[in-house]
């Protein structure tokens, strides 16, 4: 027996990369927000963090169907992407990178956040009267001591990307090769007779996968920790 | 040029066979798309690059129609379905369907899974049917309400309810369910799968493939897998 | 000029300190644990902000509330040495000593890394992580990254505290280096007297917050009621000298001032140039007359001026020499015994090798004051 | 108008309780798996990780699955549960409670690892030297040092919980008054053609509980901080 | 007895260090930054493990690599002081002194919470949190948290390095009376040699992870070749002496030994009891004859045994008294003037108040042994 049909490589293929995608490019946003929630106070701070969790607290279908309206090709962001530059999130990979971009980053904030937190001011403080600015002090001091929350924020962020099904399937449907990432395909194994043995087996790909990130991730965190002196 | 298509996903397995099949004759492709009826409307409003929308229930067929999404001209009742009770298998549960019966005091303290009659196709049309037969007041009060046929129909496979009101073309697939009784045909609206081309679409292809679906080749893939042609409308 | 004016509450402790400093040299800050030291400078290098009040250091103005001037810390460019070492703890010995350094323009560098290193003995650490480094190389790595910084004014809070006698032998030196050759001001807290005579050019005494004297070292140091505050131990008096000569076969210098001279172990400064030194009250002899066939080198003509009890058998003579002034500590019964009275005329013994020799960058603030609180 | 329809209120508090004693369950067990993670190693270790980020990694309607499976009247746990002590989870606010937990449970764990590794070790050992053990030292030492995480842990969870839909519908199906939460009243309404009005003004009533819920997490965590020492 | 015998390695840096010190007493761990001094005393407490040796106190086996024993660290009951405080920073002072206390059965208890926090002035801050404390403050916490906690052995890792002269002469007679009274035997580390003469019982030099030398305190620093690695300054010799009598009225306190006899400011002890004497070198003036009308108080009669350089200008002459020595550290222009050689009679003087009194428990460790490496 194969391990897995064409159909389900492609399917785990599209997963890592949708997901990869979205932690490349929600972990620079995710830091900065990081950053600014545990190292400064402003007004509206608390409604700035209320939107960064908000596709926490929402159905992952609503978080989909907000997606599709902004951002589909008739969206007022979606809308002008395409007009501009002729880019298309909706029914596309990208878009579903998009959604699991969204519905992970509260996820990546709160770790990120917490180790931003947990790093010793006196440090910064000593920066300072080397000469060292706030964006200097961030990119020496805060981002490699924050080093350990943010893998730990990717991975839980990669974890959650790897498993969304509600925001992907509102926001750019189920199409195989282009749109049907892991989940997807567990969803779709499900509708068919006897399909439960290939939604446990795509179930398991899909452990497996997170394992193997884990594990990635705790031989990353350890050597991280040993380079910044934790260990 | 590939066709895509969406359709509700109770219709996976049919509409990927009929994909394969019109390949081997014509040579287009054909993808398909398989999520809530609902959904998938949505993604039609809001510009997805569809061909084809098939819906499971008229409401959403009707949502695109008022707002010039789909091509009217096109627009058919492709296909029917009936609504069935089913047991977990083994069951010996006979459910009292007659006007009056006693499906709820049948149900003990178990409870009936069937769609949300408030969205889920399935459940509307329970609902009517239930209504119908004068059961509904008091069997709601013991649904357990599922956002799909599936998810319905794996409850009552599973044995968690002693009961449950799906298609009987789920009831079909699920070899731990048996269909214990079907309901009266007249006892709900006919069960209509509609079909049509979306307005946006540009590939020939699309048509001819909803002409194949309409096709008595077609109708042949569909029965295998439980659906019956549409009924007239009324 | 270092010219620092603060008010400054913290928690239940108020923060309430004035004093000016020469602007080149060391200021020294002196005072009980919990007084208020490392309050201030944490105020002078901008980490705290005082409530109200000035600091300006020669024409820069670091604060002002009046004129709502603070400028940050970053700008500052003040070296910090800070208490507790607070070094990067992911970052090699020598990223943590080049930190400062990389920001700082290369045409303003004049403290260089390999001489550094040398000094403070980090060679063997450059590629270590601060992490299971020894307290004395944390210390001392911390005091090269400031250094290195090339800092305008630099802040050492207990800088060698955790440093052994022969580490701090040698650092002395540098740190005078730091004050007479490239003229960086450096204010300190300490709590080792010989640190604080040798290195510093003025001294501010501090108790709760508040200054409770503050003037050029000797003036501070001379005055028998504030050897209460310094430490009974280290109780002493502070004279400037010239040299006049050297006599290297001995390995001695001779040193001159209006009271006499003294002979000293050999000082490395040409004639002529200022001195001082700090001569603690226990090593001052007082005879009637003068000794012979002794081991003692320096004998000076002196006055009693005053006698205070030190101690439940000891007594601070304050012996006028000349126009400077020595303390003598001795028993109460050798009092009694030699008949000392203010006006009687006196021999005051040094051992020639009593002396911690600190030289240069004194004579000029001999105007200084002192204030009482 | 009024603000909510009975229906709504019932749902809104439905999910207030499903998600406070989902945490309240979950928060001791996660606090134990995230000491035992983030202070200890053992062999399987990663497979233990790997087991507490499966919730995240697979779609909640297949943790869904999992839990009918296994926590259903009929399933090993459930089934003993049920013939033992007469407790039924299925169709219950109860199960609804487990299932937010299962899926919130890799959160929680996340958030509080990352405080306990961001504890100084010293501290824990000058507690050893003081005559702590290792239980007496969680407590005294750890537990309140990682509280900031554990508050962290507890709000980003809560806010999972909130916006919980697969799993719920998946495991205890939607009943409303028992198993409806806001998810589900929320995933309801957006299936009905022009249900998007009340979808809307659901998801702004969950964002505003999420967005309390964070005041008071911020407002809690300002003061922890206050209390261990770190402002 | 306390027997240590470990070999450890630390990243590039080797422990091999072995001695045995009395049980009752302060054994003072000496030796310049980086030689290994916390590593040690970490092992003794359990923090590290060494690779292998054995650590016993009295009876106790706290670790036998051999025999397969190492006993955790919280069943050792170490008090330890570490050199950065660690102060827990959630709980308040108060909570922190208590932590210890509150884990030992109150029948155990020997050592009062009352008393430590007056004895550390602590009082004022029971309520805080550690943060913001000075660091003066967060060692004296530190010190009481670990004396609460009623240790059967004290281990303090420059305990007194933040602290003021002042505070410094208050906790020192009361770490006396730990080591006298209460018999918990001490390791401390120190780089004061002021508080190692006068506190410990047994010194040990550790050098690169290495004992250089080990013994009674007396035996180790009359050493002269000891004295580049203790630190120039503070050579000097230890008397042990017998109180003979008190002068009351002029505060003083004579003093015995096989030398003859001492007067110093009047010791705390009833006459007959054992007292330390710490002479440093530069304390001690050598005449070829009494002298008079001098304020000097002790002259004892003395014979030169060795000279040897002890700077450019300097020279250490080791002086024998009755069976004692003496060191004094004089000009060697006042060598060549005074002609001193070995064998030469002399007369060896010092000053009454020069004398830093350490009393009791001295006397039976005489036999200690000294080792070189
Ligand atoms: N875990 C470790 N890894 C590598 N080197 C270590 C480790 N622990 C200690 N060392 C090194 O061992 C040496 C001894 O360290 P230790 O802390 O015992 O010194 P110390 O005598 O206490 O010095 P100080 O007086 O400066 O505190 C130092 O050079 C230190 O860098
Ligand atoms: N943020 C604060 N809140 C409350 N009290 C404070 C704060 N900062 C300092 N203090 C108190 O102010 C006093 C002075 O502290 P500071 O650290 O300046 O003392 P210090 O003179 O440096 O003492 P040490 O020699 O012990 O380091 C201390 O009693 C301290 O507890
Ligand atoms: O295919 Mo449906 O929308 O679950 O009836
Ligand atoms: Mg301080
Ligand atoms: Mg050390």
């Amino acid at each position: 027996m194969e391990i897995l049909t064409p159909m389900e490589t492609t399917a785990l293929l599209l997963s890592l990369r949708v997901a990869g995608v979205a932690i490349a490019l929600g972990l620079p946003l995710a830091v900065l927000a990081a950053w600014v929630l545990g190292r400064y106070s402003f007004p509206g701070k608390t409604l700035f963090d209320g939107l960064v969790h908000l596709p926490l607290v929402l159905p992952p279908v609503v978080t989909g169907y907000i997606l599709l309206v902004t951002m589909g090709t008739k969206g007022v962001v979606g809308g002008w992407l395409y007009q501009t530059f002729g880019i298309k999130l909706i029914f596309t990979a990208e878009g579903a990178s998009l959604a699991v971009a969204v519905t992970s980053f509260p996820l990546m904030v709160r770790a990120i956040r917490l180790s931003v937190e947990a790093i010793d001011g006196g440090l910064e403080a000593a920066a300072r009267t080397l000469g060292a600015g706030p964006v200097d002090r961030f990119f020496t001091i805060l981002l490699p001591l924050m080093a350990p929350g943010l893998l730990s924020g990717a991975i839980v962020a990669f974890a959650a990307a790897m498993g969304e099904f509600g925001a992907v399937i509102t926001f750019v449907s189920n199409i195989p090769g282009k749109t049907q990432t892991l989940p997807l395909a567990i969803y779709a194994a499900t509708q068919e007779p006897g399909g439960d043995a290939v939604a446990a087996r795509l179930a398991a790909i899909s452990f497996t996968v997170a394992l193997l990130a884990l594990m990635l991730s705790e031989f990353l965190a350890n050597r991280v920790r040993r380079l910044i002196g934790q260990v | 040029q590939d066709v895509l298509v969406l359709a509700a996903a109770s219709t996976k397995n049919a509409v990927e066979k009929l994909a394969t099949q019109f390949k081997a004759k014509t040579g287009a492709t054909v993808t398909s798309s398989f999520a809530a009826s609902s959904a998938l409307a949505k993604q039609i409003e809001n510009g997805a690059p569809a061909d084809i929308f098939i819906s499971a229930d008229l409401d959403w067929m009707d949502y695109l129609q008022q707002r010039n999404l789909i091509k009217t001209d096109s627009r058919v009742n492709l296909l029917g379905n009936e609504l069935v009770v089913v047991v977990p298998k083994g069951s010996t549960l006979k459910p009292d369907l007659s006007k009056g019966g006693k499906l709820a005091e049948q149900l003990g303290d178990g409870r009936l899974a069937t769609g949300d009659p408030s969205n889920v196709p399935v459940g509307k049309y329970a609902k009517a049917a239930l209504e119908k037969l004068d059961q509904w007041a008091a069997v709601e009060p013991k649904l357990a309400r599922a956002d799909s046929v599936r998810a319905a129909l794996v409850l009552v496979s599973r044995g968690e309810v002693p009961v449950g009101i799906v298609y009987r073309t789920d009831a079909a697939i699920d070899p731990g369910v048996e269909v214990a009784a079907a309901f009266p045909p007249d006892s709900y609206p006919p069960i209509t799968y509609p079909a049509a081309l979306v307005a946006s679409s540009k590939t020939a292809a699309a048509a001819s493939f909803l002409d194949y679906m309409k096709s008595p080749d077609g109708m042949a893939v569909w029965k295998e897998f439980g659906f019956v042609p549409a009924p007239k409308a009324p | 000029m270092l010219d620092l004016q603060i008010r400054q509450s913290l928690g239940a402790f108020t923060l309430d300190i004035a004093f000016t400093a020469e602007e080149r040299g060391v200021t020294a800050l002196f005072g009980r644990s919990g007084s208020g030291k490392t309050s201030v400078i944490n105020a002078i290098a901008g980490l705290t902000r005082p409530d109200e009040g000035h600091i300006r250091v020669g024409d820069t103005v670091f604060f002002d509330s009046a004129r709502h001037v603070d400028v940050p810390v970053e700008k500052r460019r003040i070296g910090y040495v800070f208490q507790d070492s607070r070094l990067f703890p992911h970052m090699t010995v020598r990223s943590n000593l080049e930190y400062g350094l990389r920001r700082v323009p290369a045409a303003e560098r004049r403290i260089a890394f390999g001489p550094v290193v040398d000094l403070l003995g980090l060679g063997h650490l450059l590629d270590r992580r601060p992490r299971g480094l020894s307290g004395g190389e944390r210390q001392r790595i911390a005091f090269g990254r400031a250094l290195l910084a090339q800092p305008r004014l630099l802040l050492m809070d207990e800088p060698m505290a955790s440093l052994d006698a022969a580490r701090k032998a040698e650092i002395m030196p540098y740190i005078e280096r730091l004050r007479d050759e490239m003229n960086i001001p450096i204010v300190m807290v300490s709590h080792a007297l010989d640190e604080v005579v040798r290195l510093a050019t003025t001294m501010v005494l501090i108790a709760e917050g508040r200054v409770r004297g503050s003037g050029p070292v000797g003036t501070v140091m001379g005055r028998l009621d504030l050897s209460a505050v310094t430490g009974a131990q280290d109780a002493g008096a502070v004279l400037d000298l010239t040299v006049e000569t050297h006599i290297p076969e001995d390995g001695l210098s001779v040193l001159a001032f209006d009271g006499g001279r003294l002979t000293v172990p050999q000082i490395d400064r040409p004639p002529g140039s200022a001195v001082r030194l700090h001569i603690h009250a226990r090593d001052v002899i007082v005879a009637l007359q003068p000794l012979a066939g002794v081991s003692l080198r320096n004998a000076l003509t002196a006055t009693v001026i005053e006698l205070a009890e030190a101690g439940p058998s000891s007594a601070d003579v304050r012996l006028a020499v000349g126009g400077s002034f020595l303390i003598a500590r001795i028993t109460r019964a050798a009092v009694r015994e030699l008949g000392l009275m203010p006006g009687r005329e006196v021999v005051a013994l040094v051992k020639g090798v009593a002396f911690e020799p600190h030289s240069g960058g004194a004579v000029s603030d001999r105007h200084g004051r002192v204030v009482d609180v």
